[in-house]
């Protein structure tokens, strides 16, 4: 866990107020574990915007740090008019990472809305590593899309509209592809995405009794433990305490990667 | 050479400059950020005598130069404090407070006895009494002079540790709250704690925070923390500690003015962990700049307009 | 269409945006720039008995996201009002709202009957009861129950037309003062004042505002703001207009929410004298966008967590 | 009176943390009166800063206005970062003028500070009418001056440290050009500046007994005379009652311009 400021050397919109930022932050970038992690931006010098903004990373390039994001609200305007050679200060490497094991085969990956960062970056790790995996990414309409639809290569986008890609939520294709290919086994799900969707993913992840990760979000004061804004609920019968207590867990150290399992969304 | 040192009774500070209770943890989380050895010192978060698990989210949102928050005094509880925390800070070099909250006379002794009976490595005690008051009806402790007045008087009876009373500005005087805490036997006034908000969204037409009603904090709050302790400053005898919207030397400084031997910066740490020790830094800058040879010739002097 | 009006007793506002004592002159000044007709209503600054030049200089600073002011309540007095200002407000097609400041009982009572002896135009009174009471040893009247409800019934024997009480939230307990108020007979509650504060220059040494204590306003108090209201809706039964830190219409929105049946818009009108005429237009925006066809729907509507 | 949002058309560093910008805005520009009036800037869009910048005209060609600011803190930090092309909300024109008059012979005009813009647009508006007059700007160093030191052409730069024009105030050399020129009367002065330098100015010009006005800075609140917070004292003995009352006056209303004798600085 590092301050760091960090030199931008990229910032572009790649989809319908969805934008792509690259920084120099080699400190933090040496320090990262993997895909879930997060880091802490301060959008603004000022105190009109008195905290931090928390964003997923998105890939580390030796010292560079990529994060994918969308435009919300004030914060991320103010990031998205940020220029290369523009500087920002950045609190990271911060949170856990999603769980791999060589048993896992075949994983699934599913992200939608501001949860597709994590999601994109295990998929070109995966990649890498030559892991066979399928990929699905939600959204409302093509345009909000960088990706491109390749079923072929198991990627698979899905629209609300049917502008491109699957019609529908992540969900039905989800469906389609355990029903598709029932006998593999599907070690695993990567989610990470807006709450509904989220809620989706577990109902059906616990009709197919397919283990599921899913990366959470939560409004974060700090993004480092000291204000306990961030709590998620657990489940009753999650097993072990977290840092925090029984009940609640902090999605900022405890998370924001968890068992689907484990909590109550 | 400037001197940053203040004290409070017989406890030294290297500096004037604390973190204020919930806004730094138990100080054990930014260890990896902050040397917190550099600190005046660390008002570790509220404990309670048992564990509480704290309200459901949502629990802050933020407002215009402000946060609201309404944590629920989510904490580990008296004996998991002793036995995970007060280790931790015997290896520390600056001054811990410990933060107590109770919802009851007795739960306030009942901790400080604990804590009391066990180490004797704390500097002394903040009490939280913006907590209300099960006994009473849920009246707050603070904002009553005669439950601040027993209460500080009981638990001045079981300590010779520092013992500051923490005040809340939602009251309509201070002043005489302060007079209590002092009667009481009170070494310190801390003021303030937050300010009562509210936010709601227009969107969805829901509390923006679970429990509706949540502390105000942060620079918007700053001229009221100022106001508070310029108002204490004239009450009572004790030192005050100042709290609210500290974000800069020059913030610091503001409170001093008005009357505050140390202050405690808050908020501000959510967004930036290591600034109490830039304001430090800035702090002797400061002091060269304007010839001040001890922070201590700041506290209360005010100049009277030309 | 939707119906943007409400109604406070028999008084019709066309909207719920008027614009707040003191911060909109005495409502000619911009006349230039601003169409005032197009306003729910104007409350006019406070007016004393006699001429008031006010405190000295300086008189306000800015603070993070808001005002501090002390302006000492410089006015024309009763006498000029009716005679400068009456006359130009009877050409005007919105609420003219009188606010009325007293440093005694008597003093209140005698600007409002001379004002009711003379004109007929004006919709109301608003009632700033945070001045101090001169006969009580400067209490003021709006932190004591006792003293807002003789108050209120006072000037309530005096006239028919619109009586509000405006409240500061520098209390302990607004909802007393609010629950005196409806005794006494207001047929509307104001809420709130600015918050009292404070602001010292480190690099001079002396205060940023001549008096010392000052008033804080802005969008730093709004969540202060909405948390009195809500507190007061619980408490009375009569409507209560919501102001602090008002901005925008979704900041109009949260003061409905929370329990106010109109607004007022103060220290933005600074910025923006026309700030009101643009939050009516966004109000109507809203209310298209959220089907609702009458703002009144609004009033105290947060919706339960799901 | 008009709220007008104008276009930047220049803005840049004339000297040293002294700003020139010039802005098209047609319906103010028309209102203009002269010399002495001032506009008020919305520096922010953000409520981080929450009230509005008064500054004195400095001058009107058309429909552009300009202005000729110091950088001094937040507010004019954000106007100095403003780029041609880009645009601010101005009120105004706001505020009362200098006035002149065919039997004032031969007015020395001063400024300094913040209080350069007004006496320099005098000055311009002077020579295109021909009026022989002096023209003397104080600063503290060199740097600060963006005039020429020209005592032929009757304009006198005075620095603190003498890197310029004469050494020391602006007083020394007012009082040797009341002395040069005994015989000639000067029919008025007219100031502005820093607080400090219109007492002495006052001083001066009392003891000389020569009429002088002033131009006043005060604390404002809103510019229109509806906050009441720029009020500056008056002398017990002024005839006349402002808008506002006897013993003060709104600067932004009343003034800024006053004569020297009617006020209390
Ligand atoms: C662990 C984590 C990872 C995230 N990763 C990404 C990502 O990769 N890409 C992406 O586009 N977004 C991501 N987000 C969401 C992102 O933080 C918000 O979209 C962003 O903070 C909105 O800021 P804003 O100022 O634009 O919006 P605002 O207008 O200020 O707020 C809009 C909404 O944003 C959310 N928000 C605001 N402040 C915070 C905060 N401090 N913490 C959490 N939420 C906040 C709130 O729900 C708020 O209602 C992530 C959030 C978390 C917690
Ligand atoms: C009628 C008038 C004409 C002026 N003309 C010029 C001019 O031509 N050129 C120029 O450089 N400056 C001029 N000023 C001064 C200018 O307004 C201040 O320098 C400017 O507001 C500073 O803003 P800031 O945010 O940079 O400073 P800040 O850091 O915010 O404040 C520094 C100081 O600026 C002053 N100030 C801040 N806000 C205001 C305000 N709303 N009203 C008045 N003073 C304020 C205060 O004295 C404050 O202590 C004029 C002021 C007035 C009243
Ligand atoms: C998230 C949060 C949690 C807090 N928790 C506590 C607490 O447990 N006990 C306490 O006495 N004060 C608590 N406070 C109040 C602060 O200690 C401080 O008094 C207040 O925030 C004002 O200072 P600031 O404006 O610098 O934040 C909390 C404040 C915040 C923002
Ligand atoms: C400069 C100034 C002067 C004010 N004068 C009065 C006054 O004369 N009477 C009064 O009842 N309230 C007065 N107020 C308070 C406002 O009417 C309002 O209650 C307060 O500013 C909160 O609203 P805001 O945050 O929108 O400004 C004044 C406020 C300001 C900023
Ligand atoms: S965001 Fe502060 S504790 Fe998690
Ligand atoms: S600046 Fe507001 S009245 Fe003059």
């Amino acid at each position: 866990m590092k301050i760091e400021v960090a030199s931008i050397s990229g910032n572009k919109e790649i989809a319908k107020g969805i934008w792509k930022m690259d920084f120099d932050c080699p400190n933090i970038a040496n320090n990262v574990l993997g895909p879930g992690q997060f880091i802490n931006i301060k959008v603004d010098p000022s105190w009109e915007i008195p905290l931090r903004r928390p964003m997923s990373i998105a890939g580390v390039k030796g010292e560079k740090i990529t994060i994918i994001y969308k435009l919300f609200g004030r914060g991320t305007k103010i990031l998205s008019e940020l220029r290369p050679g523009q500087s920002i200060n950045i609190l990271g490497p911060l949170g856990n990472i999603f769980t791999t094991s060589d048993k896992d085969s075949f994983p699934i990956l599913v992200g939608g809305g501001v949860g597709i960062a994590p999601i994109l970056w295990m998929h070109n790790e995966l990649n890498i590593k030559s892991v066979s995996h399928i990929l699905i990414i939600g959204a409302t309409t093509a345009e909000e899309h960088f990706l491109q639809h390749n079923p072929d290569k198991n990627i698979f986008l899905t629209t609300d509209d049917g502008s491109i890609g699957e019609l529908g939520t992540v969900v039905p294709t989800m469906e389609s592809k355990f029903k598709e290919v029932s006998s593999r086994s599907f070690g695993i799900i990567y989610a990470c995405g807006p709450t509904p969707m989220l809620k989706a993913i577990h109902q059906i992840t616990t009709k197919y009794k397919i283990y599921c990760q899913m990366a959470l979000e939560s409004y974060m004061g700090c993004g480092i433990g000291i204000c306990q804004s961030c709590v998620i609920e657990r489940k009753n019968d999650s097993p072990e305490e977290d840092s925090y207590g029984k009940r609640f867990s902090l999605v900022c150290s405890d998370g924001p990667v968890y068992s689907a399992d484990t909590i109550i969304l | 050479m400037v001197d940053l040192s203040v004290k409070i009774k017989n406890v030294e500070f290297a500096n004037p400059v604390l973190v204020a209770s919930g806004t730094f943890g138990y100080g054990n989380e930014v260890s990896e950020l902050v040397d917190v050895n550099r600190l005046g010192g660390i008002v570790t978060k509220s404990i309670t005598l048992h564990p509480r698990e704290g309200s459901p989210p949502p629990r802050m949102v933020e407002t215009p130069s402000g946060l609201l928050n309404s944590i629920g005094l989510a904490n580990i509880g008296v004996e998991r404090y002793i036995s995970e925390m007060l280790p931790y800070y015997e290896d520390l070099d600056t001054n811990i407070i410990m933060n107590i909250a109770g919802s009851s006379l007795k739960e306030y002794i009942t901790i400080l006895e604990r804590v009391e009976g066990t180490s004797n490595y704390l500097s002394g005690y903040e009490i939280n009494i913006s907590c209300p008051n099960v006994e009473k009806g849920g009246l707050e402790f603070g904002v009553d002079c005669d439950l601040t007045l027993a209460l500080t008087k009981e638990l001045r009876k079981r300590t010779d540790k520092l013992l500051i009373m923490k005040l809340s500005p939602n009251v309509t005087d201070i002043a005489s709250i302060a007079k209590a805490a002092e009667l009481g036997g009170a070494d310190a006034i801390s003021a303030i704690n937050t300010v009562v908000g509210m936010s709601i969204n227009p969107q969805t037409r829901k509390q923006n925070i679970f429990t509706g009603f949540s502390g105000l904090s942060g620079p918007a709050i700053r001229p009221v923390g100022v106001a508070n302790v310029y108002i204490i400053f004239d009450a009572v005898d004790i030192p005050i500690i100042g709290i609210g919207g500290i974000t800069s030397a020059d913030d610091v400084v503001e409170y001093l003015l008005a009357g505050a031997t140390a202050v405690q910066v808050g908020t501000a740490n959510y967004r930036e962990p290591g600034i109490s020790i830039r304001i430090i830094k800035q702090l002797i800058e400061y002091c060269e700049k304007h010839n001040v040879t001890t922070i201590r010739e700041l506290v209360g002097a005010i100049r009277d307009e030309d």
